[in-house]
């Protein structure tokens, strides 16, 4: 089990490295850029460990990066990453939807503790953009997911795969839902136009601003893993999961694509005309799917 | 010991004062005291005692005139004599602070005052209950007028008049029910008054809801009596809270349930005592005066006590006799602790609560205060809440939400009253509360408390007069003079 | 004529007229006047309209007044005495209202030369 | 004082413990009514529930010079309370909860900040609701001719419908008063924040939850679940009663949640914190299943150990530094490290997250809305839930992170061990709620055998089973620690130098040097700011305060209209008299 668990944070860590460093390049070349190469990403986080770090603030803000980090490995291998193989399996029927739907949240908490110790005013604004946001973000995802463990009737992430076996992909099947997921899930992945906490040019990448070195290195090796839990999460509610590597890359890569297009095209919000968007549409477009399962399913 | 001594004991007492002013102040108070303890004490005598009791003066009844003691008049009784107790303890230490005052004068009404009052719950005959009636009036109009400051005289002066109206109304009543039937007894009157032409009983019934109603408070005849408490001492103020008023609505209840109104007249009591109820706690709300504020709340008790006594159910009435007694208990307190801070301050504002620094007083007034509300576990709880469940009983929820409602009007200003007591940010200025007063107000603070966590002390009590005002065919047997 | 007002029924009938008349001049007198001592004496006037009302009506013609001495006999012949009796502490009760009404006035005079009981407002909140 | 105090609250501890669960004692008051004591194990939880709260609370006044009469009042209080989830009969009840309303309101009275008006709506709602449940009670009593609950509760089924309608919403407004359900929460905001420090912790923790009893024994035991679903009906796969009280629940919580976050003053956000997590315990209370009675009751036990923490927290912290407010905190995390530990567990358990108590409640509300389908319900509480997380890390911000706002603040010490002692308990409780969900299950499955609702079973301390889903809390906890102490190993092994505990000056200020008394303490205000999205601008805006204000200017009028009657001319009065004579005579006489 353990030796599962290194294998799948290794892997989620390569592949979460590269799906940035092609989030970059693509961007890039849409954008009419060269771009970095597409293993960058890869190369300074590596380096970043080995850096010193200009700042510190204490112990806070040496837990911070740290409960951030520990918040999305224990994501990671709460989600169920192959649909018929006992990968992990003893690991993730230990856990259910909820807790990884709260889980998600605890990583930033850490986060934003850090943030707060060193009281830089960017930074306090990106957390604080960063909660904000979620009030509105979150809402089309849990209605989804709320939607979906009513139609399986279990909040367990295996049932809801194996459920989709027999009666069919919910993206299909609940294709508002799946819009609806969409939409947080751009906001999740920090793009356009729900990129609001880190917005570079604004808050100078929120908040991020003062770590530096192996923090910051942290930072960005979480930040794949997390990102990397996210895709497979969706894959598994929405796609019926993957019964292999091939199949878990291929529709990882379809759902991260897909989620870079919607975003490339947006301008960045403010951040109450996010919630106010995210509060009107998806929402509106999730609590449908939501009424067909509950009041038709 | 005849019931005569009543009303003698005080008489002579009374008549006695000048001589025992000249034997010296202290003789004067004691004497006083002495006659308020050995009524309470020949009330307690008759606790336990069969009940009732008659005492014949030369002729026996229905002919000659009675005094008649049974279980409701038992109830009153132990409640006069002991206010009239603890106020003659009280005025030793009014008269020790404030010297020079005419004590005699005091002395004098407030013993006939003890008699008057008495003597109207016992006559068992509606023209000496007239006379009863007059002479507590004519004491009441001069300790009223006990300052004889421009306040005192014009409260005294309004008192007379308004007595004046009632009693003119109490004479037109009796003598319409003696042209009727022929007879001063209440035993003969309770007997034939069915037999009365129904306008003219309409008409006697009338004038003597009038003349009681306009001397127990009752609304649109109460307009005068916040001004009598306001011109008068406090001490006084307790008197008529919980002596004087209280005992023109025990003849107002017992002529009601010895004539048999109930059936007729109940709705209109009620309701009456509803708007009296209603109207005096909210016209409490905007008071600055404490003595006018306590006076509209006792004006709002008495209507709630109009409410639950006339409903003719055993349970209701039974809770309006406690809560009566709560009430007389509580108010007493009130109204002496309040004389200590007037006396205190000079000034009866209602900042005089904010302004005081005592714990014991605080503590005592708060006592007060929560058994008037009817909050456990003080007195006034067990009052309220039987009341209440008489009402439910009788499933008649309008009242309950009215009498409920309403009390949260009165929770608004007793507790502007608390808070105020409690407000640390106000000057404060220590009140030293003499020995005399502390032994009284802790004694009538503990009966608080102790009624309110073991009622039964009282309950049997007011069981017995519920008893005998709702059947009062012993009473009529008595005051027939059968079996005599 | 005298036995047409010698019958007890017109006799009655004059009382009843003639108190009911007295009784409301009383009633317009409070109702109206302001000044106490007025007030008081029409308080007055009204009691005496109820004696005069009370005593007249339980006088019947031939009947002998109450008091026994040697002409009286039997106590079929005579008025009710109990009427008369109860009048006379009323009165008694009444004068003492209105001497103490009246000593109250005038204390109340002397102290601010008011008697109009209609401006005795002080006491107010 | 304290320490005599101290073994008070303890005795009746031990004594329920002795007891244990076979009290029952009758005391004839009068021969009508009864007081009776009786012990069933959802008194028991509530009985235990307070008592070590107020167990808690004492040792943390030790600190405190507080007078003798402080403490026998909260005695007498907590003694109140203990009346009231042990009482068998309504007349118990209703005595124990007015003697815990008048000797809170004294208690509330002590505090130096406290003002007549605030005073005011304490007592008025206060006694508003104890008045709604003696109404209540009268009115059960006209139909069982008996106090007693289970005679009510054997009678409810045969009184009319109207009547078990009346009783129902009377008990209800009196506990939702009690619980500070939204519209009737006017008097708990003001109350919280001005009560005594450390009585707010009281106020919060245990005196809302007798609301929550109340509701408890109305719903479960009085009326019962079952008749209920009999009465009004099903919606979906729950109660179409469940439903409404869902609403108000979720309405609760939701509201509260965005007024917590505009607050300054830390007690005003505690208090509408309290208020929003009442609103999911009241959103669940009424699903009459199983897993709505135990998500309630878990979220109870959850709620009042946080509130306690918090409040704690705070009072220490206002202790120490005379200030209340996020503007005029700051930065006091190295300072007071112990007390910021507890906070922050304080606010994960708050927020709900794994792997602590709060995530065990949540899981369990949010499994009770989807046994009953009420998805929307469970949509608006995941919705409070995350914008709880606002106010959660406002808390933490605003008091101990950014930077000191004044010179003082930075030569605050530790506070006292007394305040440490109870929030370690605390935090400790809170952990291992989370890690062993289970043992919830066997406290609870007696009381949802009262309710005779189906139990929950039982699988190991570690696991929290539901309808839709079970997870280990053990589990999480573990890797929790295990992932948490492998990365800081790791990132520790990896030498870097850092310069150190920087200047708080040391930043870019516009180019500007910030002075010694420029305030650097950014955002401690956030969530002023909220008001420019639509939704929430339409809560804030609103207030409840403006219909309670308007109540009293009338009555004030009305009070204003009766006393121009008692204007004091008696001739006036005299004409009355006799116009009312005249009116009287014509009427009777026709």
């Amino acid at each position: 089990m353990i030796f599962q668990i290194i294998l799948l944070i290794m892997l989620a860590y390569v592949v979460g490295f590269i799906y940035f460093g092609l989030y970059r390049n693509i961007t890039a070349r849409i954008q009419g850029r060269y771009g970095p190469t597409v293993y960058q990403s890869f190369y300074d986080s590596i380096k970043l460990f080995s850096k010193n770090n200009t700042v510190s603030y204490g112990w806070m803000f040496y837990l911070g990066p740290v409960i951030m980090a520990t918040g999305a490995v224990l994501t990671l291998v709460l989600v169920p990453v192959f649909s018929d193989s006992d990968f992990l399996r003893s690991v993730t029927s230990q856990g259910n939807l909820f807790v990884l739907l709260y889980l998600m949240v605890l990583g930033p908490l850490g986060n934003a503790l850090a943030v707060g110790t060193g009281g830089n005013p960017f930074g306090v604004m990106g957390v604080v953009r960063g909660l904000t946001r979620l009030i509105g973000l979150e809402l089309p995802f849990y209605i989804a997911v709320v939607g979906l463990i009513i139609a399986a009737n279990s909040s367990d992430i295996v049932h809801i795969i194996d459920v989709q076996k027999t009666a069919g992909l919910n993206i299909i099947n609940h294709p508002l839902l799946f819009i609806g997921a969409m939409i947080s899930m751009v906001g999740f992945f920090g793009a356009s136009p729900f990129d609001i906490p880190g917005a570079p040019q604004e808050v100078y990448s929120g908040p991020r601003t003062e770590f530096s070195g192996k923090f910051l290195a942290l930072l960005m090796s979480q930040g794949s893993l997390f990102a990397f839990a996210k895709l497979v999460l969706i894959v598994d509610l929405f796609l019926g999961g993957a019964d292999s590597l091939v199949m878990l890359v291929l529709k990882t890569f379809t759902i991260f694509v897909a989620i870079i297009f919607i975003g490339i095209v947006y301008g960045r919000y403010k951040v109450e005309q996010a919630v106010d968007f995210l509060m009107k549409l998806p929402t509106l477009i999730a609590v449908l799917g939501l009424a067909r399962i509950v009041w038709f399913g | 010991m005849s019931l005569g001594y009543y009303f003698l004991l005080p008489v002579l007492f009374s008549f006695l004062t000048p001589y025992f002013k000249k034997l010296g102040s202290f003789t004067l108070r004691g004497s006083s005291i002495l006659l308020s303890l050995v009524l309470f004490l020949q009330t307690v005598a008759y606790v336990g005692v069969k009940l009732p009791q008659i005492s014949q003066f030369s002729i026996k009844p229905p002919l000659g005139i009675a005094f008649i003691l049974d279980g409701y008049s038992l109830l009153f009784l132990l409640i006069f004599t002991f206010s009239a107790l603890v106020v003659s303890f009280y005025m030793y230490w009014f008269f020790e602070e404030n010297s020079g005052r005419d004590e005699a004068r005091f002395y004098v009404f407030f013993n006939m005052l003890i008699a008057g009052s008495i003597g109207m719950i016992l006559s068992c005959d509606i023209f000496n209950l007239y006379i009863f009636f007059e002479i507590t009036g004519i004491c009441s109009y001069t300790l009223s007028a006990f300052n004889k400051d421009k306040l005192g005289l014009e409260s005294g002066i309004k008192y007379l008049i308004i007595g004046s109206i009632a009693s003119i109304f109490i004479v037109f009543a009796i003598m319409l029910i003696y042209l009727q039937i022929g007879t001063v007894n209440l035993g003969l009157i309770a007997q034939r008054f069915h037999l009365i032409d129904p306008k003219i009983s309409v008409l006697i019934v009338l004038m003597l809801f009038i003349g009681f109603g306009a001397k127990a408070e009752l609304f649109p005849m109460n307009f005068w009596a916040p001004d009598i408490y306001q011109g008068s001492i406090s001490s006084v103020n307790g008197l008529f809270s919980s002596v004087v008023a209280k005992a023109y609505l025990f003849v107002f209840f017992h002529l009601f349930y010895l004539f048999n109104l109930g059936s007729k007249y109940m709705l209109f009591v009620m309701v009456i005592g509803a708007i009296t109820f209603l109207v005096s706690e909210f016209t409490a709300l905007n008071q600055t005066n404490v003595k006018r504020l306590f006076a509209y709340s006792t004006l709002g008790q008495l209507g709630i006590l109009f409410m639950a006594l006339s409903t003719n159910s055993s349970q209701t009435v039974s809770g309006a006799l406690f809560h009566l007694t709560s009430h007389s208990i509580s108010k007493l307190l009130i109204f002496l602790a309040l004389g200590i801070l007037i006396h205190k301050f000079k000034s009866a504002k209602i900042d005089i609560l904010g302004n005081f620094k005592s714990g014991f007083l605080t503590i005592v007034l708060a006592i007060g205060f929560l058994s008037i509300l009817g909050i456990p576990p003080f007195s006034g709880f067990v009052g309220k809440i039987l009341i209440l469940k008489g009402f439910a009983l009788s499933q008649n929820y309008t009242a309950i939400a009215f009498i409920l409602l309403v009390s949260i009007v009165e929770a608004i200003y007793f507790f502007r009253l608390t808070a105020m007591m409690l407000d640390k940010k106000r000057a404060k200025v220590t009140v030293k509360v003499g020995s005399v007063n502390y032994i009284i107000l802790t004694l009538l603070a503990v009966l608080i408390i102790l009624f309110g966590v073991y009622p039964s002390l009282l309950t049997h009590y007011t069981d017995l007069a519920t008893n005998a005002l709702l059947h009062p065919t012993n009473y009529l047997n008595y005051a027939l003079g059968v079996g005599l | 004529m005298l036995d047409f007002f010698n019958n007890t029924q017109t006799i009655h009938m004059i009382i009843i007229i003639g108190s009911m008349a007295l009784f409301f001049i009383g009633f317009y007198g409070i109702a109206t006047q302001k000044n106490l001592v007025k007030v008081l004496v029409s308080f007055d006037i009204m009691e005496s309209a109820l004696f005069l009302f009370f005593i007249g009506l339980h006088y019947q013609v031939g009947l002998v007044a109450p008091i026994v001495d040697k002409n009286l006999k039997t106590f079929t012949s005579m008025v009710d005495p109990v009427p008369q009796a109860m009048i006379l502490t009323t009165i008694v009760i009444g004068l003492a209202v209105l001497a103490l009404g009246l000593s109250f006035g005038i204390e109340y005079y002397k102290l601010t030369g008011r008697n109009d009981i209609s401006k005795m407002n002080e006491l107010r909140d | 004082m304290n320490s005599i105090f101290l073994l008070l609250n303890l005795l009746p501890i031990l004594f329920l413990y002795q007891f244990g669960g076979a009290l029952h004692v009758s005391l004839p008051l009068t021969s009508e009514f009864t007081l009776s004591l009786i012990q069933t194990p959802l008194g028991t939880f509530f009985a235990y529930l307070s008592l070590i709260s107020f167990l808690l609370v004492t040792i943390a006044q030790k600190s405190k010079k507080l007078a003798c009469n402080y403490y026998v009042l909260q005695f007498l209080l907590s003694m109140a309370m203990l009346a009231i989830v042990l009482a068998g009969d309504f007349i118990t009840f209703f005595i124990g909860w007015e003697i815990m309303t008048w000797s809170s309101y004294f208690l509330i009275s002590k505090s130096n900040s406290i003002d007549i008006k605030s005073l005011q709506k304490y007592i008025l709602f206060s006694l508003a609701s104890a008045f709604s449940l003696i109404a209540g009670i009268v009115i059960a009593y006209s139909f069982a001719h008996s106090f007693d609950f289970s005679v009510i509760s054997n009678s409810f089924k045969d009184m009319p419908f109207n009547i078990k309608v009346a009783l129902i919403v009377l008990f209800s407004l009196s506990f939702f008063t009690k619980a500070g359900v939204i519209g009737l929460h006017y008097w708990v905001v003001d109350t919280y924040s001005k009560a005594p420090n450390l009585f707010s912790s009281i106020l919060s923790a245990v005196m809302s939850k007798m609301g929550i009893y109340g509701l408890f024994l109305v719903y479960g035991n009085i009326v019962g679940y079952q008749e209920l679903k009999m009465m009004f009906g099903t919606i979906l796969n729950g109660t179409d009663f469940g439903y409404v009280l869902a609403w108000i629940g979720v309405a609760t919580s939701i509201i509260a949640t965005f007024k917590a976050i505009t607050q300054d003053e830390v007690k005003r956000l505690l208090a509408y914190s309290s208020i929003a997590q009442l609103g999911y315990i009241i959103a669940v209370i009424g699903f009459g299943t199983t897993y709505g009675v135990a998500g309630a009751m878990y979220h109870t036990l959850i709620h009042t150990i946080i509130k306690l923490l918090l409040f704690i927290n705070v009072a220490a912290i206002v202790a120490q530094t005379g200030k209340n407010r996020f503007s005029q905190l700051g930065g006091l995390i190295y300072r007071t490290p112990v007390s910021f530990v507890m906070l922050l567990i304080g606010i994960i358990g708050l927020a709900g997250m794994p792997p602590l108590g709060g995530f065990a409640s949540k899981f369990m509300m949010y499994n009770a809305a989807i046994d009953t389908k009420f998805a929307l319900i469970l949509i608006g509480m995941l919705f409070s839930g995350a914008a709880s997380f606002l106010y959660c890390y406002k808390l933490v911000y605003g008091i101990y992170l950014g930077h000191p706002t004044s010179k003082n603040l930075e030569t605050t010490k530790e506070v006292p061990i007394s305040y440490l002692i109870p929030q370690i308990i605390l935090a400790l409780l809170l952990v291992l709620a989370g890690t062993f969900p289970g043992a919830f299950i066997k406290i609870i499955n007696p009381i949802l055998v009262e309710f005779s609702l189906s139990t929950i079973p039982y699988s190991g301390l570690g696991v929290m089973n539901s309808a839709v889903g079970s997870f280990n809390g053990f589990f999480i906890m573990s890797a929790f620690v295990v992932f948490f102490v492998l990365i800081l190993l790791l990132i520790t092994r990896i030498k870097s130098k850092a310069k150190n505990n920087l200047n708080r000056f040391d930043i870019s200020y516009c180019g500007e040097v910030p002075t010694q008394d420029t305030s650097l303490h950014f955002g401690f205000g956030f969530g002023t700011d909220l008001y420019r999205i639509k939704f929430v601008n339409a809560i804030l805006k609103r207030s409840s305060s403006s219909f309670y204000e308007s109540l009293a200017t009338q009555t004030k009028k009305t009070s204003e209209l009766f006393s121009r009657m008692y204007y004091g001319n008696i001739h006036n009065t005299m004409i009355i008299i006799l116009l009312f004579f005249s009116t009287l005579f014509f009427i009777g006489v026709n």
